[in-house]
């Protein structure tokens, strides 16, 4: 009771942000499958947005001139659009790889290996 | 009286534990299909978290292009390439190891950044008209419904104007100086979405047939 | 008379140019005109007549404005009665001391009130003041337009400019140079038409294997050259300073070379082009001296007053005594610099030790060594006969029209510059080159070499005439010889078109096959030798050699000592006859002597014969004068004489040389002179007709009976193989020893430290191999070797990435909080 | 052109009073600002429950409930209400349109349907198709990825049942009002298509991802004419809140943005269009194509799940009707105002309130009456007809459609009548700093326009 008695503070965001975050990271770091990797990459995105969500609102400041106001809201917008621009371009990547090498496996795609 | 639950919180924790919960389900998931089923429930709880955090117009660009496009490209592609040896990949366990030995370091640091400021560990305390009961029409009930956390986020038009160039949430700033620094968003919104352009016909050429429909 | 000076200028500039203006065309689209460039010799000729149309206009303007001078008709009548007073031959000077006085005594007593009494200053101041009488007053006869038309370089000491100097001599060379230019072009389209191949086999050319050089054919370019010879002349006699005139000497040097080079393939012919360069070169090294003894002197190139600074011939004709200031006050150098003030009357005293003399004397044999190259005088007259390696037409181009006759036409523009001393060098050269070349060509064989050798022996008769005061006499006779020489050779030409070889014994009976050219070459042969009714008419020969005859009398008559030139001459005469009409006689009288060469005999094509017709009508008529009239070369000639100089010697104070009316007037001498060249001539005739003509002397007779003389003059005096003794083979020796030299010594030096180099540079490469490039090397091996440890790193693992990226920012967390507590411990 | 100058950037708080113009003009230099948006927000929050309607119709529950209860159990029992009255209206609405599309497609193929169960016109057939839908066994294919298998149908349901909550059925009648309302509602009927996709996977069965496929590449492609469409309407009335945008289309039938201009007419079959490919109905029902896959994504499916399914569907249907009333057909405003001549009482207000639901029920029902009408006529097109249609002919259009609305709004801000609030008009008014309004509120004789907006860093009460 007394956990959900407390108005939420950016912390909480930043918290929820940074495990979203970690996972992505770690989800990348550890899936073969290359949408493994995409999947890691939208976690990863989304735990900054909403970093810049908390940041930028009111809701969660004590005193709201000290927010960066909409820039938070802004940015995340970019983030987004941008995350779907790249998540277009990388699964036509993968298509494209899945067409060559019969398999989306990132391991296999190691021609540039030094 | 016991401290009433402020809903706010309720379903801030709710959405983030759904979301901390699903992405965890994603890392640990070797099914690429569920995996990206996990994800969209996280995603989709970003979202609410985005809600609650007053953001309504990012909340549903989140769910719209996030969840609505880009998920659904995702899962597309996982059919298209979904073989029974490609759904699930197997990790070697070492890495599955030092991915949480990295991971833990990061998310340590993360927290302990998250967690430092005071500032930020509590946000701003409800009237305390919300622990009794009030008259309706009465200050205190105005009060009450004056309080952001419970009236509906009005943002979209000025995020529009924003990405227009006008910044109609920084009038009220005097400062001629402050003013001049808090410019719009219209250049990066061009740029933004030409390189949107760009990137659907650079995707459609690359994800093309090999072979040509003869129609 | 300003329009004259105003348009003749330009006409000329104008018949000077085109030639240029065709050349410069036929270099540009030379192969493209027509097919193997045809059309270029339309080109090159039709330039050339137009510019002998303008020559013509040229010439006639002259002659509206000025028509034909009589002074010097009435000199002669003067002298006439003078002669007839006092014809005794000793007081001939004395004769001319009272013509003098006749023609203007105020004068003559003005003069002599300031000399002192004594008779032999008298006469020799007589002499003087005769002299300049006699300069000034053809000074003031003679017509000359002098201009500058485009000033090259000028400065106080220094005046070059692209001018004209413009005088009846000027307009006489252009008409006759221009005209003698296009017939041998026309003759040319013919006589070159078997190069209007585009494989043109030259039968006189064996390459190593025996076999006949193939080629393109060279019809445009031979015509290119034609006019640039042309341009090249014309320029030189239009040129208004000597500079100019060096250029185109030059030029004319080069287009020499390039014509009778022109079969270059031929080891003859461009051995032909190299002596006929080299040699020239030897004489123009003299003439350069002699340009640079007169600009030193005068400080200036120009022959006329051009934008007021004094001319050579005005500074030389207006010193009194002959001696220009310029050149007493170099003489006069050292005087000078010790402090001597170079006054009026300082200068009088410095003449009158005639201080300058040398220096003039100097200018101008270097200015004749000049001409004795360009015209083949006696010690550089070794290249002409070899000259006949060019074709036919150049042959006749450069032995009438252009290359020699600039020789003889410099000594005649430079007339004023000479001292007698310098002139009876010439005379003397003048003499012996004729003698010499007339008995070489009394034995040659080769029908061209026959002509070139009485080329030589002509221009010897010009030189002699010059030498012994005939201005008049050597420039007619080179007009004269100018047309019946060109003629000679296109007809030799056409025999050799038609005959294809040059050896007269293998020819004979020509004339039933080739009437045209048997009769104009029978023009040309009377005309080259005089032949004429005495006292009548004859053809134009007649009249220059008798005139030259004449003038070696008359000067053998003042100076005794010199008498052997008149007889030098008078024999010179009677053999020029004996061989031309031997020629003659050889190639179309007679029997055929090779009926293989006979049958290919053939009369050439029209554009062949018309020129010859053309040109033996002028060796017939040129020397005549238009009945009624005095209009005659001959007096149109003397209006352009120029002022005369110093008659009288210095250093050889007993010479004098006379002036050239009496040889005219003096009946004694004409007669006489008359008399002996149509005798000599006419004898040479009658022996050629009994040895050729008539087989009444056998000529092999002779032969075996003179052989030693017949290899005298086969080998032409031996003089080829004396200078081949005395310069080429010293010089080839001490080339070889040199080269010897070189090849060992210097070599050698040069090998040894060139082992030395390489020794060396072994070591050093083995240095820069072992310490240099194994310093790069070990350090490229360590990039290499960390290259390689860092290559691991690149595994090109995805998701190895991510963790180092995770790796990497922890350790920039963890890195950066360190720092913030240590800073916010420290401060 | 004093208008222009009334753009935030422009506006300077320390601005003398005198600059500040007595009436505003709009760009197109005709209508007064909010003159008849003003009297409809007057005769609006008259003819409602009162003050605070616009805020939504939780919060009049809630404030009452306070009056006994802790203002967080008041919440909770309020958002109950609202959530149960939802499930309700939209499972009973799919148990209705079940029944209904029985009836039409009878009518059309000339039968009867269903005249037995419950009377002559069978009106219990759904329920009884329910209880042995209830009743039937829950098969579970073998192959099947039983977790996704299981959830899938839920996904697709709560995906369509969360867009009602955006959806307001009269003034001040929703759920939850907000800002983003359209885009809310798109977004969410974009979430629908994952229950389709994971069904069609999990079932194991290629007939099924094959329908799966169609179906997410046809909902991806077609969700950007939807879009468009869905933009012109909002940029005529400067406004993504559902409820202002229905209020803006006050009065007679020629207010609804349908009328507005041609554009908008032409427009709004191309919405239709999109909307029904959108919610995969025939004509564009690849994902369910019988003839070829033998039920699409739902072969595998039984009992319950399949139920949940077909209620999925009809919600949806239900939806994009109401989006369509609400954009373009007035919403709860009808043809003719008849509430807007009522005397001012709460009681009457209420009356007027619940016509004006029915009215946009009645509405929505239309629309989805008119989807069966055309599935029932229409054969079911190609998948590349499918595709064809959205890339080559309704993106363009609606395109075209869109620069034609705009560039007719900016010539006539009032549209045909001169009547109406003009674009972008309540953007300039909420964006005005305080002061201005104050004046203007002053100059007017009647308080500022009751908005929840508020210049950044202050909150502005409603009055």
């Amino acid at each position: 009771m007394s956990l959900f008695s407390q108005p939420v503070g950016v912390s909480h965001y930043l918290v929820v942000g940074a495990v979203m975050f970690v996972c992505g990271v770690v989800a990348m770091a550890t899936k073969r499958n290359a949408l493994g990797v995409l999947m890691g990459i939208e976690l990863v995105l989304n735990g900054a947005n909403l970093n810049f969500i908390a940041f930028g609102s009111q809701i969660l400041h004590r005193e709201p001139a000290r927010t960066i106001g909409l820039d938070g809201q802004l940015i995340a917008l970019f983030v987004i659009v941008l995350a779907a621009a790249e998540a277009a371009i990388a699964l036509a990547i993968t298509l494209n790889f899945y067409n060559n090498q019969g398999t989306v496996d990132v391991d296999r795609a190691d021609d540039l290996s030094g | 009286m016991q401290s009433p639950i402020i809903w706010h919180t309720f379903f801030f924790f709710l959405f983030s534990f759904l979301a901390c919960v699903f992405a965890v389900a994603v890392l640990v998931t070797s099914n690429i299909v569920r995996m990206a089923f996990f994800l969209v429930i996280s995603l989709g709880s970003t979202a609410g978290l985005f809600f609650l955090a007053g953001a309504d117009l990012v909340g549903s660009m989140q769910l719209m292009i996030y969840v609505g496009g880009t998920l659904v490209l995702l899962i597309f592609g996982v059919m298209l390439t979904a073989r029974s040896p490609l759904i699930s990949m197997h990790t070697p366990s070492g890495e599955w190891i030092l991915g949480a030995i990295v991971g833990g370091s990061l998310l340590a640091v993360l927290l302990q950044i998250a967690l430092s400021p005071k500032a930020w560990q509590q946000g701003p305390e409800l009237p305390p008209a919300a622990y009794t009961a009030v008259e309706a029409g009465t200050p205190a009930a105005a009060e009450l419904a004056r309080d952001p956390r419970l009236r509906p986020p009005q943002t979209a038009t000025k995020l529009g104007l924003g990405l227009l160039g006008e910044r109609v949430d920084k009038l009220v700033v005097q400062d001629p100086t402050r003013r001049a620094g808090m410019s719009g968003y219209l250049l990066p919104f061009e740029i933004v979405s030409v390189h949107l352009l760009v990137v659907l016909v650079g995707a459609a050429y690359l994800a093309r047939a090999r072979f040509r429909v003869s129609d | 008379m300003d329009q004259t000076a105003s348009i003749l200028p330009l006409l000329l500039a104008a018949a000077w140019l085109l030639p240029l203006a065709s050349f410069i065309l036929i270099v540009l689209a030379g192969p493209k005109m027509g097919r193997h460039g045809y059309l270029a010799a339309y080109v090159a000729t039709g330039a050339i007549l137009t510019s002998f149309l303008l020559s013509l206009a040229g010439l006639g303007m002259w002659l509206v404005n000025h028509g034909i001078p009589v002074a010097a008709h009435h000199a002669e009548r003067a002298e006439h009665h003078a002669a007839a007073a006092s014809p005794t031959s000793a007081d001939f000077p004395q004769a001319g001391i009272s013509k003098a006085r006749l023609a203007s005594l105020r004068t003559l007593r003005a003069r002599s009130d300031d000399e002192p009494g004594d008779h032999a200053e008298a006469s020799h101041a007589g002499e003087n003041a005769e002299a300049n009488q006699d300069a000034a007053e053809h000074h003031t006869e003679k017509v000359e337009y002098a201009g500058s038309w485009y000033p090259l370089y000028r400065s106080k000491t220094l005046l070059i400019d692209i001018g004209y100097y413009i005088d009846v001599l000027t307009v006489c060379m252009f008409c006759m140079v221009t005209l003698i230019s296009t017939c041998i072009h026309f003759y040319s389209i013919g006589y070159m038409g078997d190069e209007l191949v585009d494989d043109y086999v030259d039968h006189e050319c064996r390459l190593p294997d025996g076999s006949h050089l193939h080629r393109a054919g060279r019809f445009a370019r031979f015509f290119q050259y034609l006019s640039l010879f042309c341009f090249s002349m014309l320029g030189l006699v239009i040129a208004g300073n000597v500079a100019m005139v060096f250029v185109f000497w030059e030029l004319v040097g080069i287009c020499s070379y390039l014509l009778i080079g022109f079969y270059r393939e031929r080891h003859s012919a461009s051995t032909a082009a190299n002596k006929a360069f080299i040699v020239n070169r030897v004489g123009d090294f003299g003439m350069i001296i002699g340009l640079m003894a007169l600009w030193g002197s005068l400080g200036t190139f120009a022959f006329a007053d051009v934008g007021g600074r004094p001319g050579i011939f005005s500074q030389i004709a207006e010193a009194p005594g002959g001696i220009p200031t310029g050149m007493v006050k170099a003489a006069a150098y050292d005087e000078i610099q010790a402090g001597v003030a170079p006054t009026g009357g300082q200068i009088q005293s410095w003449r009158d030790r005639h201080l300058g003399y040398g220096l003039l004397v100097v200018a101008g044999l270097g200015i004749f060594c000049g001409c004795v190259g360009k015209s083949a005088q006696f010690p550089l007259h070794v290249w002409l006969p070899d000259a006949m390696e060019g074709p036919t037409p150049v042959s006749a181009l450069i032995h009438a029209a252009t290359m020699v006759a600039a020789g003889v036409y410099l000594v005649g523009r430079f007339y004023p510059v000479f001292t007698p001393e310098v002139l009876l060098v010439i005379a003397y050269i003048g003499a012996i080159t004729l003698f010499m070349a007339a008995t070489i060509a009394v034995a040659a064989t080769d029908i061209k070499r026959v002509l070139a050798y009485s080329t030589v022996s002509q221009l010897g008769y010009m030189m002699l005439a010059m030498g012994v005061g005939g201005w008049l006499a050597g420039l007619f006779h080179l007009f004269t010889h100018a047309f019946f020489k060109s003629l000679l050779f296109l007809c030799s030409g056409s025999v050799i078109h038609a005959c294809h070889t040059n050896e007269m014994p293998l020819m004979g009976g020509l004339r039933k096959k080739m009437p045209w050219t048997a009769g104009t070459m029978l023009v040309g042969c009377l005309a080259i030798t005089g032949a004429g009714i005495p006292f009548v008419v004859g053809f134009s020969g007649y009249y220059s050699k008798d005139s030259i005859i004449a003038q070696t009398l008359s000067f053998s008559r003042v100076n005794p000592a010199h008498t052997h030139l008149y007889w030098i001459a008078a024999i010179g005469a009677a053999l020029t006859s004996f061989y031309m009409f031997r020629l003659w006689f050889m190639t179309f009288a007679g029997q055929p002597r090779d009926a293989h060469v006979y049958e290919h005999a053939h009369e050439s094509p029209k554009i062949m014969y018309v020129p010859l017709v053309i040109l033996a009508f002028f060796a017939l008529g040129v020397g005549w004068r238009i009945p009624g009239t005095n209009w005659s070369l001959n007096n149109f000639l003397e209006a352009g004489r120029p002022a005369v100089g110093i008659v009288q010697g210095v250093l050889w104070s007993s010479l004098s040389v006379p002036r050239e009316h009496l040889s005219h007037t003096d009946l004694g001498i004409h007669t006489n002179a008359t008399l002996v060249a149509f005798g000599s001539a006419l004898s040479g005739f009658i022996l050629a007709a009994l040895f050729y003509g008539t087989q009444k002397l056998n000529a092999d007779e002779v032969r075996q009976q003179f052989p030693r003389m017949r290899a005298f003059l086969l080998n032409r005096w031996y003089i080829d193989h004396l200078y081949d003794l005395v310069f080429v083979r010293p010089v080839i020796f001490f080339a070889q020893r040199v080269a010897n030299f070189d090849r060992r010594r210097i070599d050698w030096l040069i090998d040894g430290s060139a082992r030395w180099v390489r020794g060396i540079s072994r070591l050093d490469d083995l240095l820069d191999r072992y310490v240099v490039d194994g310093l790069v090397n070990i350090v490229a091996s360590w990039t290499y070797g960390f290259g390689l440890a860092l290559r691991r790193v690149q595994t090109g693992r995805l998701r190895q990435y991510v963790m180092f990226i995770v790796v990497g920012t922890v350790a920039l967390f963890v890195l950066a909080s360190f720092l913030w507590n240590y800073a916010a411990a420290g401060g | 052109m004093r208008a222009i100058s009334w753009l935030p950037r422009s506006v300077k708080a320390e601005e003398p009073r005198k600059n500040v113009p007595r009436v505003l003009v709009s760009p197109g230099g005709r209508v007064p600002y909010f003159t008849t948006s003003l009297s409809a927000g007057r005769k609006a929050a008259r003819s409602t429950l009162g003050k605070t309607t616009a805020t939504g119709i939780g919060r009049p529950v809630a404030e009452y409930l306070q009056t006994i209860l802790p203002f967080w159990l008041a919440y909770l029992v309020a958002a109950l209400v609202h959530a149960t009255l939802l499930i309700v209206l939209s499972l009973a609405s799919g148990v209705i349109f079940v029944w209904g599309e029985r009836k039409v497609a009878g009518r059309i193929q000339d039968r009867l349907g269903p005249t037995r169960v419950g009377g002559r016109y069978g009106w219990l057939q759904t329920i009884a198709d329910g209880i042995k839908l209830l009743t039937k066994e829950d098969l579970r294919p073998k192959g099947a990825d039983s977790f996704l298998f299981r959830i899938a149908p839920y996904v697709g349901w709560g995906a369509s049942y969360a867009a009602f909550i955006a959806l307001p059925f009269a003034n001040g009648w929703v759920a939850q009002r907000m800002n983003v309302a359209v885009f809310f509602i798109l977004a969410v009927l974009g979430l629908e298509v994952f229950g389709v996709i994971l069904a069609g996977y999990a079932s194991g069965s290629k007939w099924s991802l094959f329908g799966a496929m169609r179906e997410a590449a046809q909902v991806v492609s077609y969700e950007v004419p939807l879009g468009m469409c869905v933009i012109v309407p909002v940029m005529i009335a400067g406004t993504m809140d559902l409820t202002t945008i229905a209020n803006m289309q006050q009065g007679w039938f020629f207010n609804w943005f349908v009328f507005h201009d041609i554009f908008t007419f032409l427009l709004f079959g191309v919405y239709f269009t999109c909307a029904t490919a959108g919610v995969n109905r025939a004509p564009f029902d690849l994902a369910e194509a019988e003839s070829e896959l033998v039920a699409g994504f739902h072969t595998e499916y039984s009992g319950f799940r399949w139920l949940f399914f077909f209620v999925a569907e009809y919600g949806s249907m239900f939806m994009v009707s109401g989006l369509a009333a609400l954009l373009f057909f007035g919403g709860w405003n009808g043809p003719i105002p008849v509430t807007a001549f009522w005397p001012d009482h709460p009681a009457m207000n209420y009356l007027a309130n619940f016509l004006g639901m029915l009215n946009f029920v009645f509405k929505c029902t239309f629309g989805v009456v008119v989807m069966m009408w055309v599935r029932w006529t229409l054969p079911r097109v190609r998948i590349d007809q499918v595709i064809t249609t959205c890339l080559k002919y309704c993106t363009p259009l609606a395109a075209v459609l869109f620069l034609g609305a705009t560039l007719w709004t900016f010539a006539f801000p009032g549209g045909i009548t001169g009547m109406r609030q003009v674009p972008y008009g309540m953007v300039r008014e909420q964006y005005k700093p305080a002061e201005v309004r104050a004046a203007e509120d002053h100059v007017a004789g009647h308080p500022a326009a009751e908005s929840d907006l508020a210049v950044a860093g202050q909150h502005r009460s409603p009055r």
